[in-house]
């Protein structure tokens, strides 16, 4: 009933390879971004400043409660009006992800900060430590280590989301399948082969991710 | 560029507008965008609302055989089952129940296409929730299983009446925002021919060409709904509040 | 009532006990100390059931706690157990916790039921905290209605994990009155405790165990503490320890 | 005036061409980022006498969004197979048309449906942000049947629906039809039914008010007809094998456009259906 | 050395220090006991500012603590806190732990701190763990190497916030030893503890604290301990509960 075999390697490097370089890029650039956005996003918030907060938290919740696909569909919609020219749907792509994951990092950044016990807090300022040393010699080195393993997790879902770009045709990985078994008359065998696909790479990853949570760990 | 709200008093077939903006209804009547808009809102709520129930059944089942003792091969089921839920995009689980599932197996052929939708979200979800419990449980002091198991609970006893209701208790939050989820992850849903309102967005803007006044309905529609479930979620958390009891939190994931 | 014989217990390839004896009669009080990680709550645990053995026998009441066939629940509820973090049951109120495991396991009707836990409430002294949820009572409280709790299933024995080591200094006196009172009338009693206060005034017996899992005292509080000299070094040390300051 | 392609074009040293990825023959890909089909070759035949040696760039467009895109300038020119239709005309600008369509009936082989009527009580597939789910609900209105929509996110969505059962027909432009039904791995096993439910005009599509460049357009096409330069890569097209699969999709040039190659125009799908 | 005058304190609605007054002079040991939320560690807490108050004034070597302009971090890193629960920084290695602050606040090289934090982690015997981290050592070492810490920034005076109460009882002695030591080298030390034994040894005041924050008892430790008749109430029932047992 299925029949695999019209998937050679001419096939996987004609229509495949293209489409799984495009998601792994745009996951690569939209976690380094996002993260930095995040951060800032993040400290915004913790900041206890009603005018650096306020604006953060809108920014967070808001995206937050968007589907992906909407966000997609208004940037690739508003960005080329905004910025006055037009931008092809892969950077359309980059850009939505970035903003979109960078409430989603924010969110990560502040409850590992918030994860910090608050006598953490209390033995460097005792021990003299200003707020910007207490940050960065205390609290964030701990911080990172006890949000990496949330922070890879939302990087594999991220790598999941890029499925979505179809939507504005931008040429990623599953996309690549689509088109291949569309023209190739096994729609069903792609389907089939492009979730083994994502299967091994995010399931390699969240191993990955475990080994290196055991790894990196605060001995406690 | 001026927005013209009017749009949504259209007729969707001779694009007149309509007085009162509502259409007469009915399987021959007439129908304006709005009709189409809440429609769409309708089918949104339809397929979140049961993927969520399947969600938090097998969430809840996968989730408990994950953490039941002396049962490696339930627990093995169970983490299988979650890795396999999450480590595929939920657009191509869609794709696969929608187009590759009727075919291998045939008695999902006569499925409705609504209810492939929730099975496929419904399962995906069901993941991350049975994750989610998995954790809820597994963060209650050790001591909780112990004192159950010493007063003469059975397995399902103790779980039933110790662990379970605390756990819950306590992933309150991250369910949350799985709830909040699902509504969002709908909009896969369009992928499939269910007439969502993404799917809305994307025929109506085409039809009409006013692309901002409906992205922006259909935005503001969807802010509604993760606002209601936010609201309906803190209920739950205020109505099951222990007292005497400081809630924890979780969060992550999309 | 209580008989340990040559057990022996594993986690992955550490030993945590090893070969360990005690007989325990009825209205005996055993007191059971040690260095911190020697096994102490390991071994109470063995006695219901709540760990297992991969060597040697329990016998609780005549029955073999790691029978494969033992019915273990219902073994576990004629066991009575108290913990070190008291573990009731944080989402339900006091009277709720004194009757659930009545109802459900032995399938005494709510009013029984509720009758028989508010009598233990009273007895530790609580009855006006009986609609408080756990975390609305301090450490000592929430002791003591642990201990109830346990008393309203009517056990034959009663084990204590360590019961005031969470506790603030002025609560760990109320609960050991209670528990001073239960040893005087004649309940058969397995007590993990650093408080030696509590051994010298009602123990019959005191058992110490070393890292490693293996006793090396087991005799009578006399002896004990009358007789230092005849202690082995480990347990002279420990003693040292924790009564010097 | 920001609407000046021929301008944009020679600053920015690069036109963009917006083609769709699977309306066979019209436009369709290959993989690797080429595009091929009759409008695909037909414009990068307009592009390259407009704009001699300035480099080509493809970007896949949809359904949904290729009058956005071509508003917004991300696409200089669509060449795939878009309606020229009034409700699009207030957006965008059309070429003269270069291929008329008529919307008709797919069904599978031994189907009962023969027309329009017969799909009462049955489950009827389009693609998602395309003019035939709006004509498929005026005739669900004006003939007074009832029929279930499924809708797929492309063409090749909407056929799958039609192959694997879930849908009982697939009403959509005769052309799109014939080029899926010859790609399927099962071509015999499809056929086109049905009265014509509607006859559309397909041209290229470029922005609105930039008169240069739909004229150079619009000259070039004009010549193509006169010369024969279009019943030739017609003949390419729909009547010998393409690739991938070395397939003809056989369908001959109807008269319509027959008619319009004698004297093309740029009218709207209302004045054919008048 | 130490001067709290006046101090109260809220958090929100709820006022947890009531107008408390102490002075403490170099080499003077003072411990603070009181029931569990009588506001104890947050009153040792605002001696080195780590807690705000909203009434009185504080004076740590002539420096006002709540003042404007106070440079706090300077303060501080004169003043040498030791936590209930160690804080330790899990991340870093002992000595690490023992040097971050001397290089980063004081602005030692990193050799000086070395060498004066092994010096102290000598002192409080641990020379043995010094590349472990804490995670690897039992409390009662995390203890100790917190203490070592705290001393590597030659303080000028230590305060305590019970240092003992979250460690297994084998390993309470080791840390009160090494408090002793340093009380009997004549530091100047405010203790928040429930050790009697080690108040009736080393402290020559105690203080004692009630519930809402208010300071019932401040007399030498002979008058406190030897003089029960003259104790208030509550103070009495306070001592008879933690000494009974
Ligand atoms: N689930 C477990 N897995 C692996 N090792 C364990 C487990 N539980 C306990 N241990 C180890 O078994 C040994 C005995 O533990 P146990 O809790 O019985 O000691 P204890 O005497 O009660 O100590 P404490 O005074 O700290 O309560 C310790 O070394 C401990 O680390
Ligand atoms: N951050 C806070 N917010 C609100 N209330 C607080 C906070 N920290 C402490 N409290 C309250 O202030 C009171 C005094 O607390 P504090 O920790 O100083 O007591 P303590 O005497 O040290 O008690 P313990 O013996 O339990 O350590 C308590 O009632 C406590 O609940
Ligand atoms: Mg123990
Ligand atoms: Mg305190």
């Amino acid at each position: 009933m299925l029949d695999f075999s019209f998937f050679t390697g001419e096939v996987f490097r004609g229509y495949i390879l293209q489409g799984l370089y495009f998601s792994l890029a745009l996951t690569a650039v939209s976690t380094l971004g996002g993260t930095v956005f995040g951060t800032v996003l993040a400290l915004m918030r913790l900041s206890g400043k009603g005018f650096l907060a306020w604006p953060a938290t809108v920014y967070v919740n808001g995206m937050r409660s968007i589907p992906l696909l909407m966000v997609l569909l208004w940037f690739f919609l508003l960005v080329p009006f905004i910025i006055g020219r037009p931008i092809g749907a892969e950077l359309t792509a980059v850009i939505t992800f970035i903003a979109f994951e960078a409430a989603y990092f924010s969110e990560i950044v502040r409850a590992g900060i918030q994860s910090i016990a608050r006598g953490q807090i209390f033995a460097g300022q005792a021990l003299g430590m200003s707020y910007g040393q207490n940050m960065r010699l205390v609290i964030l080195p701990q911080a990172f280590r006890n949000m990496t393993p949330v922070f890879l997790t939302q990087t594999i879902i991220l790598f999941q989301d890029t499925s979505l770009v179809y939507i504005i045709t931008a040429h990623d990985l599953l996309h690549g399948f689509t088109v291949a078994g569309n023209n190739l008359s096994h729609p069903r065998e792609s389907f089939i082969l492009a979730a083994v696909f994502y299967f091994v790479i995010c399931f390699s990853l969240s191993w990955a991710v475990k080994k290196l949570q055991a790894k990196i760990a605060i001995i406690r | 560029m001026a927005l013209d709200w009017q749009v949504f008093c259209q007729d969707t077939i001779d694009k007149t507008v309509v007085k009162g903006c509502f259409g007469t209804g009915g399987a021959t009547g007439t129908q304006t965008y709005l009709d189409w808009l809440l429609q769409a809102w309708g089918q949104t709520i339809i397929v979140a609302g049961l993927s969520l129930i399947v969600a938090l059944v097998v969430g809840a089942i996968i989730g408990t055989i994950r953490t039941l003792p002396d049962n490696p091969w339930l627990a093995r089921i169970g983490n299988w089952w979650v890795e396999l839920f999450r480590n595929i995009p939920l657009l191509v689980q869609i794709f696969l129940w929608y187009h590759v599932v009727p075919v291998l197996i045939p008695a999902f052929a006569k499925t409705p296409k609504l209810a492939l939708v929730v099975f496929g979200l419904g399962l995906f979800t069901s993941a991350r929730v049975a994750e989610q419990l998995r954790a809820g449980i597994q963060a209650l002091p050790r001591g909780q299983r112990y004192a159950g198991m010493a007063l003469g609970f059975t397995t399902l006893q103790y779980y039933r009446y110790v662990l379970l209701p605390m756990a819950f208790r306590i992933i309150i939050p991250p369910l949350t925002s799985e709830a909040m989820n699902i509504f969002k992850n709908s909009s896969v849903a369009f992928a499939v021919s269910i007439t969502e309102l993404t799917f809305f967005a994307q025929q109506a803007g085409e039809e009409t060409a006013r692309g901002i006044e409906i992205y922006m309905a259909v935005t503001v529609l969807y802010v509604i709904s993760a606002f209601a479930i936010n609201r309906i979620m803190a209920f739950i958390e205020k109505r099951s509040r222990v007292p005497g009891l400081v809630a924890s939190t979780g969060g992550g994931g999309h | 009532m209580i008989d340990i014989r040559n057990v022996s217990k594993w986690y992955g390839p550490v030993q945590v006990l090893n070969d360990c004896n005690v007989q325990i009669n009825k209205g005996d009080v055993v007191v059971v100390c040690g260095p911190s990680g020697s096994g102490k709550s390991t071994l109470i645990k063995t006695v219901n059931g709540l760990e297992p053995i991969q060597k040697g026998e329990i016998f609780v009441d005549g029955v073999q706690v790691n029978g494969k066939s033992t019915d273990l629940p219902k073994l576990r509820s004629r066991v009575g157990m108290v913990f070190q973090h008291f573990e009731l049951f944080p989402h339900l109120s006091v009277t709720e916790n004194l009757t659930i495991a009545q109802v459900k396991v032995l399938g005494r009707s709510a009013d029984d039921a509720k009758s028989r836990g508010l009598k233990m409430l009273d007895r530790v002294g609580l009855m006006a905290h009986k609609d408080k949820y756990p975390g609305q009572l301090s450490g000592g409280q929430q002791q003591r209605v642990a201990i109830a709790r346990a008393l309203s299933m009517d056990p034959i024995v009663m084990l204590f994990d360590e019961p005031t080591s969470a506790l603030d200094p002025e609560m760990v006196g109320e609960v050991l009155d209670v528990m001073v009172n239960l040893a005087k009338e004649g309940m058969t009693m397995m007590v993990v405790t650093h408080e030696m206060g509590f051994a010298r005034k009602v123990a019959n017996r005191v058992i110490f165990i070393d890292v490693g899992g293996r006793i090396l005292e087991d005799c009578s509080k006399d002896e004990f503490f009358g007789n230092p000299e005849a202690r082995q070094p480990r347990t002279k040390d420990f003693l040292n320890k924790i009564l010097s300051h | 005036q920001a609407n000046d392609t021929i301008a944009k074009v020679k600053a920015g040293g690069k036109v963009v061409m917006g083609t769709r990825e699977s309306s066979a023959p019209l436009a369709y890909t290959l993989g690797n980022n080429q595009f091929v089909g009759y409008h695909v070759e037909l414009c990068q035949r307009i592009l390259k006498s407009i704009f001699p040696g300035v480099p080509v760039e493809y970007v896949a467009v949809t359904s949904a969004n290729r009058i956005p895109l071509v508003q917004n300038g991300t696409v200089d020119i669509e060449c795939g197979s878009t309606t020229n239709n009034e409700a699009r005309q207030k957006d965008v600008a059309f070429g003269l048309t270069t291929y008329v369509t008529e919307v008709r009936t797919a069904v599978k082989v031994g189907s009962p449906v023969k027309s329009v009527a017969d799909l009462n009580g049955k489950t009827v597939a389009t693609t998602t942000g395309t003019t035939s789910v709006a004509l498929l609900r005026k005739n669900k209105r004006a003939q007074g049947i009832t029929f279930n929509e499924v809708y797929g996110k492309d063409h090749a969505d909407s056929f799958l629906l039609l192959e694997s059962g879930r849908a009982d027909a697939f009403v959509m432009d005769d052309n799109i039809l014939a080029g899926l039904i010859a790609g399927s791995s099962n071509p015999k096993g499809f056929k086109i039914v049905g009265e014509t439910l509607n006859v559309e005009p397909i041209a290229v599509m470029i922005r609105k008010d930039d008169p240069k460049f739909k004229a150079a357009v619009d000259d070039y096409i004009r010549k193509a007809f006169k010369d024969g330069e279009i019943k030739l890569l017609y003949k390419k097209w729909f009547l010998d094998p393409i690739p991938p699969k070395n397939v003809a999709v056989n369908l001959p040039m109807g008269s319509v456009l027959t008619e319009l190659s004698k004297n093309p125009n740029d009218k709207p799908a209302e004045a054919f259906n008048k």
